[in-house]
């Protein structure tokens, strides 16, 4: 990065985010890709299996937008959803312990590392079907606005998910009812093997998105800054103005798509390129420590914290028992049958 | 008691639910301004106002979806599908979320939504606007499926199903919209039960929606025949009420199974399957079954008329039963 | 309309059009009127069954685009697709036995007023799944593509159809993968009873093509000469560029959706008005009579001639027989099964 | 016999079936570039090039459907849908348009389209990955179900399917992409008929796919009771091969079904009935079906497990009908 766009981008720090916020995102981060990293390793041992796809180089989205919304506000998620989940709340415990298959998940083990789910924390998944989720979301906006209870939903997806006919129904029903929604799009790129540009005709995912007369805005994923200050405009006009918002938040998967994908799409040198300049953790504490705001001990702290948290997730999880099969049967319907 | 069109029974039921309770709102193509497309929902927009009763565009997957998000929130939508033709758009939806999502979040979502479709041939609609799904749908765990063939299920079927905390699909029967009948005096129904129309001991005809009356009417010409044919609307198609079924097939020993479905992988094949494991030494003849062809519902009258069940093709198996046609 | 603006259509007409062609396209618009309004009444006369949706007001489309096809060109169209048909060269017989249900019919009686197919006019039908057909016609793009036979494909839809996930993943698809097929979008404001206004968060249709970066054009759908110079560039564009294009022509559907359509959603007024002053064929005539192209004889002839071709068709159909059941239960899988 | 793996087996049929056959090609979400999702289609971009290997958004339905209308005009394509779960969201296509088509136009149209579709358990994918399909799919007129189980037929069966001027969805089992098996010596496979795996007398186990091999295995089982159980592999599920299971069922008098999908509507329903209609007086025992629970699928591996048929609830069902436990 020039000198002259860090300066700015450190100049936005400053302007968006107290030292005890900023160091709190950042410290967030950590944690996801410490949760992250412990999943990969509890997967390479045949603790955690079905697919797993991870969030690392991702974390900044996640662990700012997340923060700023109401504890009751819905969120509606893909099957790359620990960070979320973690960042709304759920513990690494009951992350950890879903992914193990134990009936201490969130979900009772029944879903796995896809399928978080936590009402207390008006955590709706963790949804794999791709687009899927978005017209509970609109549905789930539908419902805040009728019942008047000042909540919104938010819907984060990937760029993949555009191409789906589901984002098309649900991007125009969102604005010609005006249903407070706030729709995230992670960017990064790929979905599984494909490059937007063999996904998407237009490629300008601002001008989809505003092509249904939705307010829509792009920020960088690695800039916590910028998507503070969007995120928080984005969340205030949904929640006010009772409309639907696009955010699209650019970023890139530092790791395969799943633990099955090879990447024999994208090039090594590509992927060392990001790692190497581009890891937005590594960037953030560079742009942190320049302003002062933390330093090395303090990252370090940090980082045992995060450990600390997973490994104790890791232990519970591995204590955890597998659902009893009789009660596993229940919950299909409600009452007899 | 009061005779009323199995359409009118509809509307009334849907405006006394919609009058009832407020959490209710129904949801549609064309279920306002034009008055639904089968005049279910005339006047209810005049009635209940647009925050009520939203025309939604053609999006059949995400306006169900919608639905399935608005249950979620609290709320208890009821969704028009015009037809179950068009419900294949809305399949992924129903299927992965609204019959999963209670399960698979660990018992933590409910879902009480109710999705009204249309269903049947009869009218010469052809391939496109003619099926009957509802038994081919009946294979998706976490939803139940009913279907009313009175006008009292008609008029009080949607109500149970919006108490329901379920995801209910109700089948409405295209073919009888313009039926009149006698309302029962009565103020509800029970959803999980079938229903014994017509009691006899010779042969168990198990059927529901339009079928119901071409089943009565072949058991009528059977009773000149000094044979006792015993007729059971099902009601609900999803979960079954076996023991209804099983009571019956226990007593008369024959079973004849009437789906407008086609034959292949239809209900009937699920209702026969069960028949043979649960009473297979109470049968004095196999199950039969009379279904619709399987081909795409032809347009002209003769050819559809000559697809699906009727009272006489249901009479010729019912005889084939009796005498052992094998 | 005022009769500047009356001068420039003329005007146009004369730029565009020989007189012969101008001619041809009103008696076509005319034996389509005849169609349907003997469609109609067959249909009072319980001839006709099932869904019968008309065509009425909206003529100079079909009229004017379909000529512009080579032969090959294959056509995919919606439930009101008569005049289509007529103009892709299907004789008014072979679709009116098709409505009364007769082996005769270019589907042999099975698909009726909805599935009217003829594969020798390389007439795709008569779709009644709204949107549904639109993958069919960019596949069929493709294969003309791969086969480099120089055709394309051409695919009419209401603008309902619009809303639905297949629009959107169609338009993409089409541009991503420079399919040739022309997108042609009668825009008649309603579906149903559903004004475009509640059906489109973004109204301006053209806009919405051009999100997918597709060429977009709109035309007047009741200007026979605009319809046809933006017809016939949009053709030779798809056809030499290999890329989609899409076409809007605005019209009204001055009759009821289908037979079973009451009119709710529309005034009265609404309606007369339209019947009153933009009947497109009055409009035509009356321009064509100001340019001296032709006369009132000429015209009573015309409508004479297209009676006669009508009366002849109903004598056929009511001739026709019904397709054996035996046969019927053929051509579901082809083979033995 | 030449040893491969039933990916392999399936990669190898792919590309000769691309290389005999110009107006193939294969299009599909990461076909191309990724490799495949299950690694079937790897390397084939680079042999075939991007005409012939096209990687297409996330749109299920469309580049679904654009396979239908390719393959209307005369091309043969081979559309991969990465799992049944996504399927629902083609569903439209294949029932309304590649189903339909044909017999809806007179008889006019052709649609020489295959759909490859991965399907089944046992990976621990949870509720939106994993179920079993086909079964359901086979309710569908005009359309072909085939699916191997051998590798010899994940081998030769998409050149057949590719041959047959039908729409035919092959379902490629995912629980035995890894399989290793012995390739048989022929050169080409009858996609029609059923396959007799393993001859007995006793008991007739009828089945498909993955829960082939626990027929197999349950089969092994009771040779050590002395019981003899017959292994038919359906291989198609639609059309049935009915004259395989019926002169099976005639020779051994009782018959088991092994179905992956969900048991109520499942095609295992479909077999049970028609087994009963069509030769019930040979029967000695009601036909018997093991099937998958009827819940969304649990993610955690055990639950996954006691959800799915196993060789020891074949073996608890088989001895069942051998004894008579009603
Ligand atoms: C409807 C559907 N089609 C295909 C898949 C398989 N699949 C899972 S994730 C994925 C890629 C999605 O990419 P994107 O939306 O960009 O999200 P990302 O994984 O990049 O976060 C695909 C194709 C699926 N789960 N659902
Ligand atoms: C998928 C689907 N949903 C609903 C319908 C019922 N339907 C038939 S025509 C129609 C309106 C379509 O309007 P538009 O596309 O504008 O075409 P128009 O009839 O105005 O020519 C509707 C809702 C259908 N046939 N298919
Ligand atoms: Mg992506
Ligand atoms: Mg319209």
């Amino acid at each position: 990065m020039a000198s002259k766009e860090r300066t700015t981008v450190e100049q936005k720090i400053k302007e968006q985010l107290s030292v005890e916020e900023a160091k709190q995102i950042l410290f967030d981060m950590i944690r996801i890709r410490e949760l992250e990293e412990a999943s990969a390793q509890q997967y390479s041992e045949g603790k955690i299996r079905g697919f797993l796809h991870l969030y690392i180089g991702e974390e900044p989205i996640a662990a700012t937008i997340l923060p700023l919304l109401k504890p009751q506000d819905q969120f509606f998620g893909t099957y790359r959803e620990h960070a979320h989940a973690l960042m709304k709340g759920i513990t690494a415990r009951s992350i950890m312990a879903e992914m193990f298959g134990k009936v201490e998940g969130c979900s009772k083990g029944r879903g796995g590392s896809m399928h978080i789910f936590d009402l207390s924390k008006s955590f709706y998944g963790g949804n794999a079907i791709v687009a899927g989720h978005l017209p509970l979301a609109i549905g789930m906006a539908l419902a805040n606005k009728m019942q008047k209870n000042d909540l919104i939903s938010i819907c984060f997806f990937g760029e993949g998910a555009i191409a789906e006919g589901e984002f098309h129904e649900s991007m125009n029903m969102a604005k010609l009812w005006k249903l407070p929604v706030l729709f995230v799009c992670e960017n990064n790129y790929y979905a599984m093997g494909t490059a937007l540009e063999r996904s998407e005709s237009q490629t300008n995912l601002i001008e989809k998105a505003k092509s249904y007369k939705v307010e829509a805005k792009r920020v960088n994923g690695r800039n916590v800054a910028e998507i503070k200050e969007a995120a928080k405009q984005a969340i205030d006009f949904v929640r006010s103005e009772q409309q639907p918002y696009f955010l699209e938040a650019q970023t890139y998967r530092l790791v395969a798509h799943s633990m099955f994908d090879s990447q024999q799409y994208r090039s090594k040198e590509e992927v060392e390129y990001w790692k190497k300049h581009h890891d937005p953790i590594a960037e953030y504490i560079h742009q942190l420590k320049c302003l002062g705001w933390v330093n090395s001990n303090e990252i370090k702290e940090m980082q045992d914290k995060a450990k600390t948290e997973m490994d104790d997730a890791i232990s519970y999880a591995q204590a955890g028992t597998t659902e009893d099969f009789q009660s596993c049967m229940q919950d299909v319907l409600i009452g007899e049958y | 008691m009061e005779k009323t069109t199995y359409r009118q029974a509809l509307h009334d039921g849907l405006y006394d639910t919609l009058k009832s309770d407020p959490k209710t709102f129904l949801i549609g193509e064309d279920v306002g301004r034009y008055g639904g497309s089968y005049a279910v929902s005339k006047g209810m927009l005049q009635e209940f106002g647009e925050e009520r009763i939203k025309d939604t565009p053609l999006s059949e997957s995400v306006f169900t979806g919608l639905g399935i998000g608005a249950a979620m929130g609290g709320m208890h939508p009821i969704v028009e599908i015009m037809t179950c033709n068009f419900a294949l758009l809305a399949l992924d939806q129903i299927t992965n979320n609204a019959g999963t999502l209670r399960h698979m979040s660990g018992g933590q979502i409910t879902i009480p939504l109710v999705i009204r479709i249309s269903t049947g041939a009869g009218r010469q609609l052809a391939a496109q606007h003619s099926h009957s799904w509802e038994g081919w749908f009946s294979h998706i765990p976490g939803i139940k499926i009913i279907s009313p063939a009175t006008v009292t299920d008609a008029r009080y079927m949607l109500q149970a199903a919006v108490k329901d905390p379920n995801p209910v699909l109700l089948f409405e029967q295209a073919a009888l919209y313009n039926m009149e009948g006698n309302l029962e005096d009565v103020r509800e129904v029970d959803i999980s039960k079938a229903r014994v129309l017509k009691e006899g001991s010779d042969i168990s005809f198990i059927t529901y929606g339009a079928s119901v009356y071409k089943c009565l009417e072949a058991a009528e010409e059977l009773e000149k025949l000094k044979v006792s044919a015993e007729v059971i609307d099902l009601r609900s198609l999803r979960p079954l009420d076996m023991p209804t079924i099983l009571t019956s097939v226990t007593k008369t020993h024959r079973a004849l199974i009437v789906d407008e479905g086609w034959r292949s992988g239809s209900l009937s094949a699920e209702i026969a399957a069960r028949i043979s494991e649960e009473c297979f030494y109470e049968l004095d003849a196999p199950v039969l079954r009379v279904c619709s062809e399987e081909i795409p519902m032809p347009y002209a009258k003769e050819l559809e008329q000559k697809s699906m069940p009727q009272t006489s093709s249901i009479l010729q198996a019912a005889k084939e039963s009796l005498h052992g046609g094998y």
